[in-house]
């Protein structure tokens, strides 16, 4: 990767080129920014990984995506332009056909994304037939074989049973069926793991690549555990606040990071693998609010490395050079952060 | 009488007064005026037709021996039930209370000072299925109402006028159906031919006024008897039959009895409507509503229902409606009884205090209004025989607070005077009409702290013992006589006050005087009516004097018809209801 | 100086007399409260990196409070809390027109372990392995089925209500969701003053000022005293729970998942307040976790639960560098680690299928249908034995593991 | 399932043993004298003694209450009275098993007041139940469906308007407006099926039924709006059109099949309410039905009529709650009885 994103989004090459993407609700409060300027590229078989906290606007981005805010208050600006559409100017029938069918989605939770009172085979049949003429009967089979494919043991019989009789992990895997049962282009999967125990997870994990390498399907994946995305993302974008601030390859966000917000999180996390088990250095603070965002850099009020004197870091607003191969939305001068992560942030890898 | 207001299913019997019927509506406030009975649709009306009754509280029962409302007694006599005498048709004043022959040749023939009494069946009356009615039909009749037991919720006057031996306070006759001791009631009721002769334990001077106002003395089929399950049951000796079956909470359909002969019938009913459909169940303002639309069948529909105080004004804007109102007193007056067993009430300037200070202006405002009731002089309804108002009720309608204060410093009882009131509570109206009282007391000198009951009323205040100074108290005759007033309300013998420690009857203040005991044994022993009445004149007077209960109001009806309606007429006769016996379908 | 097992609080400077040491007896064994020295069960670095951790401004107070502790029957280090053979049984019954009891579900089916003054013993597994239940058993939040539990060496499993409530001030719990265990229609600074009402108590001072004052040391401001609690953050909320569960000075606290419904920066603030809360107050807690690494970074020693049962019970570092039971080898073996060079020459040991129902768990060992070693390992008399006998927890005392053919992982699991 | 019924079935004929055995008491718990009512106002202490006794009251409350269990499973015959039965056994009322008694004041068995009701009020309660489910329910989907807009405040306004209006009002005002004043229908009178036939009968029905259907349409417009867009809120949803389902088919498959399913509990457990009597409508509309009857037997302190609509009212409540449980187990597959 040379930049991280190409300056014209119809040209760039890639699957899905996102520019400026901005999604405000209107609230009693204020009008809430919860994605506020975000820009990225994803090139077709790719996986990229958008890690942040609660309320840092990465869900928000994925069913902005999926176009799902239609028909809501929420107001979705810029462009997303996927295969060369922009998503945001066609009509809505056009991107229904798109959805399920070239995007697909895996969500957090699949005992509440399932629906309750339909049979696990229903809901993926429904699924397939929505966009594909075929009888009921060669729906079903494919749909067993979908299921046979993402590990679930006897589709035949599984296919006719409900949500609430699989496990956490079958139903994860029932979910990816769904998902896959068009062969879509891009799958986004929100936080697809989170709901579920370690064990699951690696099997979920482990599905996901398999069938990305089956499939050649480009991946989003959204989470908030940095060990998720070290698994499978080629690329990482890190959101705070709506925004993105920084956005790389893994490699550089694990071993080259230089947000503040970034070392934050590196350094809080509790790891499995540090066999010195010093201190936890939390980020202090609470998350910002999304209606009346800090001024200047939205993280400097928590950031242990600002520098308002010199930098202005509670006036002036930092840049994310899509240009840049690692462009990170911070003021401290790139050698200085560099440094900094050298010298101060421990990584706590053995 | 009880209580015109009571909730429950006390059976409630009004028997006249004689009531005057102010025409057109008009006449509102009068107390008592005399007037014409009809309106001016009374014009002669024609057969045919039907006349539909609108009415809400259902029938309890069409036994006539169990019947015991006053509505239902004059439906059933103008409709089904003839008696020995009955109250003329088409008659005002005291005329209408006068009874006159009607199976009868004639109303009845009196001997041993009014102990004995004859009367002998006309020729030619007739059942519904054409069989004759025989003294032994009235025989029967009669005979049924002892079998306590079964002929439950009658007035039961028989008990304890009929010469029969008596065990526990009870006849030991026990009426038709166990026949125990029937050799005495074979006895005591006598037929020869088509004659029967009563025989009473004591005088009965107004027998005949009892025959007409209740159906106790009906004549009753003994093969058509089946005890309870024929209190719905309608056999028919009048103009009318009941078609199929009566439906409770719904109401019959009454058509002619082709068995029934006007020819014997001097009494005036005029039988015109080919049908009579009673409606019961119905509420207060559907009814009026629709008697104010005045609209298909609702045109020859009459009610026995008052028009509600919100409605007064739909009714006085609308001259076309007004016209179709009346407004009558009813049989039914209002009091207050002083707690003699309170200590504060045993002071008699106390009672005369409270008398003065009564406001029955603001009571009947609170009760809505002149067409809602008219102030009271007496106890005694003022269209009674025999009524007088009572000399000791001085004070003006709105009360005399002065007067009032000056009495009660007289009683040298420290100032304000606490009491408590005690009335038949839960309702808005009631409720209001309490808080009325009390703020004219309270002015006086009085301190009163109300208390409102429900539907235990009665049991509390039959009770000696209950800590209360006044009482409220309701009341109608049962017949047009002071007889079924003041005797049954403070005859402390009769009513076993200072005898029996549980109960004071209905002598709900605890009155005692022999003097007035007195009265009253004379005047039930007298062998005529005048007499009779001068001598419940005197005790009125006395319990005046007394201040054994302070008058209140004389309740009114304010009634709409159908514009259809002809012959129409509330009178004593008909206890103030409208009268069955005239009205008629203008065809 | 004499180390303290396990515990590894002592300062340096502690005279020996003081504590000589504890251990606790075998879980199967019968309870004993006689502390038996093994200077040599606790692995050095254990104690280091404890000592890293609370070294600096609260390592004074801790000392000066330690006197206090002299009143106390039971010194730092020794044990304050001993489980034998818990057992926690959700009776069930069966259909049909007259229900019987049927087999119930065994949530916890015969755990044993001890707590030592001052440390954080860690309980891990996933969903539906009894941990919860485990814990809330421990403060009889729930009856046990059999089984004894001793306080300060005393047996308190049927305790009357009286003996109960007194417990109850020695011994709180921290709830996983901040804001469902916290009532919305009341303020902060009556949830917090809640336990001195329940338990009669009148601190000095006042219990406003006390409140206010825990307020602080938790981390809030005392200013929000009239606040509600949907006003606070979650980070926020769960610090409430905590100085709720402080207030009444208590000497164990149970904390169940405190910290998993928190974004990362914010469970690592809560995560250093409740270390800070051990050292000042010399706390023990009994730390349930599904998150193997929060569940290393707190805990002294851990145990690892699956099915109701412990599978392996040892010191932390011995846990996740040394564990000999596959189940802990899976489970160490599945979590992500943020490092993408390390992630991608990882092996994972992954289990197959779901876990079984715990109303009938499978014969022998619980964990042999879903066990690696069984499946590939094992030769068919020794899975026999797999199948027909439940294994016992044995081993040294810093390390004891149900298997019966426990032993290190073919590959590096973390 | 079978089982689970049964065993419902059971513990609800165990409830309305209580139920009715708690009427009895509270009855003779209360300070009126059911004896006192039996006679006028020249009642003496005697004549209430002797009726008392008539009506069995006389007897300790358990043995009333005994043979009133006795009633129901072998009959009874009123009064009880050997004698009378033997002077003049035409006076003697059978009642046969299942006997819940013989009401003095209506001089009638309580079995046949309750047969002569009980068509009245199933028939208002099932046509007010089709007109506020049809309306209730497309109200509450349109008012949903256009959240916010004028058309959903609209619906929901009048809704809590005519919620907030008493039944009695309702009707009176129906009544006197609808039938008496501008005429456009008939006045209301109940004429049965057999007596009519179905014209009538619906005719009748009509204002009645809609003041009951109104108070309903106003609970289930609000009812169903919440639970459509509870509905639409899910996850389960947000999946739907993440698979690309048109706006119609999410609506009429996943929606509906979520919102209905709360709606028909409630409904269920509302017509079982309702066909035990809707008093306020038919005392205003004068529906002889098990309301007014109840309302009638409550005020005039008539014990065997009580009993028997509690029994009757309780039966029906049973009833539609162990409907609506199985009913839910057949909606709702994650729902198991066992």
């Amino acid at each position: 990767m040379s930049t991280w994103a190409s300056a014209d989004p119809v040209s760039s090459g890639a699957l899905l080129a996102v520019r400026d993407l901005k999604v405000t609700f209107p609230t009693e409060d204020g009008l809430v920014k919860a994605v506020d300027g975000l820009t990225f590229d994803l090139r077709a078989g790719e996986t990229l990984g958008i890690v942040g906290e609660s309320g840092s606007g990465k869900s928000v981005t994925s069913q902005a995506i999926m176009g799902l805010h239609r028909g809501s208050r929420a107001k979705v600006e810029g462009q997303i332009v996927f295969d060369g559409r922009d998503l945001l100017k066609i009509v809505d029938d056009d991107l229904r056909r798109m959805r399920g069918r070239d995007i697909a989605m895996i969500f957090q939770d699949p005992l509440s994304a399932l629906h309750p009172y339909y049979t696990v085979g229903n809901q993926i049949v429904e699924a397939y037939r929505i966009h594909n003429d075929v009888s009921k009967a060669a729906a079903r089979a494919h749909v067993i074989d979908m299921l046979d494919r993402v590990g679930i043991p006897n589709p035949q019989k599984r296919i006719d049973q409900y949500p609430h009789e699989f496990s956490g992990g079958m139903r994860q895997r029932a979910m990816i069926a769904m998902a896959l049962v068009n062969s879509p282009r891009l799958i986004i999967a929100d936080e697809p793991t989170t709901a579920l125990d370690v064990t699951v997870q690696a099997q979920i994990l482990n599905l996901l690549v398999d069938l990305q390498k089956e499939f050649g399907s480009s991946i989003i994946i959204i989470t908030h555990d940095l060990g998720v995305v070290a698994e499978l993302a080629d690329n990482i974008m890190v959101m705070y606040g709506g925004k993105a601030v920084e956005g790389s390859s893994a490699d550089e966000i694990f071993y080259e990071a230089e947000h503040p917000y970034t070392w934050g999180l590196l350094q809080s996390m509790p790891r499995i693998d540090a066999v010195k088990q010093a201190r936890l250095q939390p980020i202090a603070g609470n998350p910002p609010s999304l209606i009346n965002p800090p001024s200047g850099c939205a993280f400097h009020p928590r950031c242990a490395f600002r520098d308002d004197e010199r930098l202005g870091c509670s006036s002036v607003v930092p840049r994310f050079e899509i240009s840049d191969e690692h462009p990170t939305r911070c003021l401290i001068p790139q050698a200085e952060r560099r440094a900094i992560f050298q010298t101060q942030i421990e990584t706590r890898t053995a | 009488m009880t209580i015109s207001r009571r909730t429950t299913a006390l059976a409630v019997l009004a028997v006249t007064s004689v009531l005057s019927v102010a025409a057109c509506g008009g006449g509102g406030g009068t107390t008592g005026g005399s007037g014409n009975g009809s309106t001016g649709s009374a014009a002669a009306g024609s057969k045919g037709g039907t006349v539909f009754w609108l009415t809400k509280r259902p029938a309890e029962h069409l036994d006539p021996q169990r019947t015991y409302i006053g509505r239902d007694l004059s439906i059933e006599n103008r409709l089904f039930y003839r008696d020995l005498v009955s109250f003329p048709v088409g008659k005002q004043g005291e005329e209408a209370t006068k009874p006159v022959a009607d199976l009868a040749t004639d109303t009845g023939q009196s001997s041993e000072g009014g102990k004995v009494w004859k009367f002998t069946l006309r020729d030619g009356v007739k059942w519904q299925d054409g069989k004759d009615i025989t003294c032994e039909d009235l025989k029967y009749g009669f005979s049924r109402g002892f079998a306590t037991d079964v002929i439950t919720g009658g007035p039961n006057y028989q008990l304890g006028y009929l010469d029969v031996p008596n065990k526990d306070g009870l006849p030991t006759y026990n009426g038709p159906y166990k026949k125990a001791a029937q050799a005495d009631f074979d006895k005591a009721v006598t037929c020869e031919g088509k004659t029967i002769t009563y025989h009473f334990n004591k005088p009965w001077a107004d027998f005949p006024l009892a025959i007409a106002s209740l159906r106790s003395f009906s004549p009753y089929r003994a093969d058509q008897d089946k005890g309870d399950k024929s209190n719905y049951a309608v056999f028919s000796s009048g103009p009318y039959m009941l078609q199929g079956t009566w439906q409770k909470g719904k109401g019959g359909t009454f058509v002619r009895n082709t068995n029934y002969d006007p020819k014997t019938d001097q009494t005036g009913r005029k039988a015109l409507p080919d049908k009579v459909v009673i409606t019961e169940g119905l509420t207060n303002e559907i009814i009026n509503q629709r008697l104010i639309a005045d609209s298909g069948e609702d045109k020859f529909a009459v009610t026995d229902r008052a028009i509600p105080g919100s409605m007064y004004s739909q009714v006085d804007s609308n001259p076309t409606v007004k016209d179709r109102s009346t407004l009558v007193n009813s049989p039914f007056t209002d009091y207050l009884l002083p707690n003699f067993n309170s200590d504060v009430m045993k002071n008699p300037k106390v009672r005369q205090a409270l008398a003065m200070a009564t406001d029955k202006t603001a009571y009947i405002t609170a009760l809505g209004g002149d067409k809602a009731a008219t102030p009271s002089k007496s106890i005694v309804n003022p269209e009674l025989p025999g009524y007088q108002p009572n000399p000791a009720f001085t004070a003006p309608d709105s009360g005399d607070t002065a007067a009032a204060k000056k009495l009660l410093e007289e009683a040298g009882v420290p100032l304000p005077v606490k009491i408590k009131y005690t009335y038949s509570g839960g309702t808005p109206t009631s409720d209001n009409s309490a808080a009325a009282l009390k703020q004219g007391w309270d002015k006086a000198g009085f301190s009163t702290t109300l208390d409102p009951l429900t539907d235990t009323y009665y049991d509390v205040i039959q009770n000696p013992n209950t800590k209360s100074d006044v009482y409220w108290g309701g009341w109608g005759a049962d017949w047009p006589s002071a007889a079924t007033v003041t005797a049954p309300l403070f005859d402390s013998v009769l009513n076993g006050v200072g005898t029996n420690p549980k109960s004071n009857g209905q002598d709900y203040g605890n009155y005692a005087s022999d003097t007035v005991n007195k009265l009253f044994n004379q005047a039930r022993n007298a062998a005529t009516t005048d007499e009779a009445n001068s001598l419940y004149q005197q005790a009125d007077v006395q319990l005046g004097k007394d201040t054994a209960y302070i008058p209140l109001s004389v309740t009114k009806f304010y009634y709409l018809h159908g514009s259809g309606v002809t012959g129409y007429a509330q009178s004593a006769a008909s206890n103030g209801y409208p009268d069955l016996g005239s009205i008629g379908a203008k065809q | 100086m004499t180390d303290l097992p396990t515990s590894g609080r002592t300062p340096d400077d502690e005279p020996a007399a003081a504590s000589t040491s504890t251990a606790t007896s075998t879980p199967s064994s019968a309870p004993t409260s006689t502390p038996t020295s093994t200077p040599t069960a606790t692995p050095p670095s254990a104690h280091d990196a404890s000592r890293d951790r609370t070294s600096g401004a609260s390592g004074g107070r801790r000392f000066s409070r330690r006197r206090k502790a002299a009143d106390d029957d039971v010194a730092l280090g020794e044990v304050i809390l001993e489980v034998t053979d818990l057992k926690k049984h959700f009776p069930m019954h069966t259909s049909g027109i007259i229900r019987r009891a049927a087999d119930p579900v065994k949530a916890v089916d015969g755990i044993s372990f001890s707590v030592r003054k001052g440390e954080t013993l860690g309980l891990v597994g996933e969903s539906g392995c009894g941990k919860s239940t485990a814990g809330r058993t421990l403060l009889q939040l729930l009856q046990p089925t059999s089984g004894s539990i001793r306080y300060k060496g005393k047996d308190v499993t049927n305790a009357d209500p009286k003996e109960l409530r007194k417990l109850r001030n020695e011994m709180q719990m921290v709830f996983q969701d901040p804001y469902g265990s916290l009532n919305p229609r009341q303020t902060v600074g009556t949830i917090i003053a809640a336990p001195f009402h329940i338990q009669g108590i009148k601190p000095e001072g006042g219990i406003k000022a006390e409140v206010q004052r825990l307020m602080e040391r938790v981390g809030l401001n005392p200013e929000h005293y009239n606040r509600f609690p949907h006003e606070f953050s979650g980070g926020q909320r769960q610090r409430i729970g905590i100085a709720r569960a402080v207030a009444l000075r208590p000497k164990v606290i149970v904390c169940d998942e405190p910290v998993s419904a928190l974004d990362v920066s914010i469970q690592a603030q809560v995560v250093n307040l409740l270390e800070d809360l051990q050292d000042e107050f010399e706390l023990t807690y009994v730390f349930v976790a599904h998150d193997l690494a929060v569940i290393r970074h707190i805990s002294d020693r851990v145990a690892v639960m699956y099915l109701g049962k412990i599978m392996e019970l040892a010191t932390r570092d011995e846990l996740y560098e040394n564990p000999l039971h596959p189940y802990t080898q899976a489970l160490l073996s599945a979590v992500p680690i943020p490092d993408p060079r390390r992630e991608n020459k990882r092996e994972r040991i992954l289990l197959k299928g779901d876990l079984p129902s715990p109303i009938n768990p499978p014969s022998g060992c619980v964990f042999h249908t879903r066990c690696p070693r069984y499946r590939e390992d094992l030769s068919e008399a020794e899975r026999t034995r797999c199948t027909t006998e439940v294994p016992v927890i044995q081993g040294e005392e810093d390390h004891r593991v149900a298997c019966h053919f426990a032993g290190p992982p073919k590959v590096d699991v973390i | 399932m079978f089982a689970y019924v049964v065993r419902r079935i059971f513990v609800g004929a165990i409830m309305l043993v209580v139920m009715s055995l708690v009427t009895y008491l509270l009855f003779f718990a209360a300070p009126s004298d059911p004896a006192r009512f039996t006679c006028g106002k020249n009642c003496s202490p005697e004549l209430i003694e002797q009726n008392r006794k008539a009506l069995g009251y006389d007897k300790p409350v358990f043995v009333q209450y005994g043979q009133f269990l006795k009633g129901v499973f072998v009959g009874r015959e009123f009064p009880d009275d050997p004698e009378l039965k033997k002077s003049a056994p035409e006076t003697i009322a059978e009642c046969p098993a299942p006997c819940l008694g013989y009401s003095p004041l209506q001089s009638d068995t309580v079995s046949s007041l309750i047969a002569t009701a009980a068509p009245v009020s199933i028939s208002l309660a099932l046509a007010a139940f089709i007109l506020w489910m049809v309306l209730g329910i497309s109200g509450g989907v349109i008012a949903a469906l256009y959240k916010g807009r004028l058309i959903d405040r609209a619906l929901v306004g009048s809704a809590l308007i005519v919620y907030s209006f008493p039944t009695f009002f309702i009707g009176l005002s129906l009544y006197i407006f609808v039938a008496i004043k501008w005429q456009l229908t008939p006045i209301p009178v109940y004429t049965s099926i057999s007596d009519g036939g179905i014209g009538p009968w619906l005719y009748g029905l009509f204002l009645p039924s809609l003041t009951l259907a109104l108070i309903y349409i106003a609970g289930y417009i609000r009812l169903t709006r919440a639970f459509v867009l509870e509905s639409m809120g899910e996850d389960y949803i947000r999946t739907a059109r993440a698979k690309g389902l048109t706006q119609r088919r999410i609506l009429g498959k996943h929606t509906m099949r979520a919102a209905l399913t709360p709606i028909a509990t409630v409904a269920g457990l509302d017509l079982g309410g309702l066909l035990a009597g809707a008093i306020i409508t038919e005392t205003v509309f004068n529906y002889n039905g098990l309301g007014k009857l109840a309302v009638q037997a409550a005020t005039t302190y008539d014990l065997p009529t009580t009993v028997g609509i509690v029994i009757v009212a309780a039966t029906f409540i049973i009833t539609a709650n162990i409907v609506v449980d199985v009913l839910y187990a057949v909606i709702d597959p994650r729902v198991k009885y066992s």
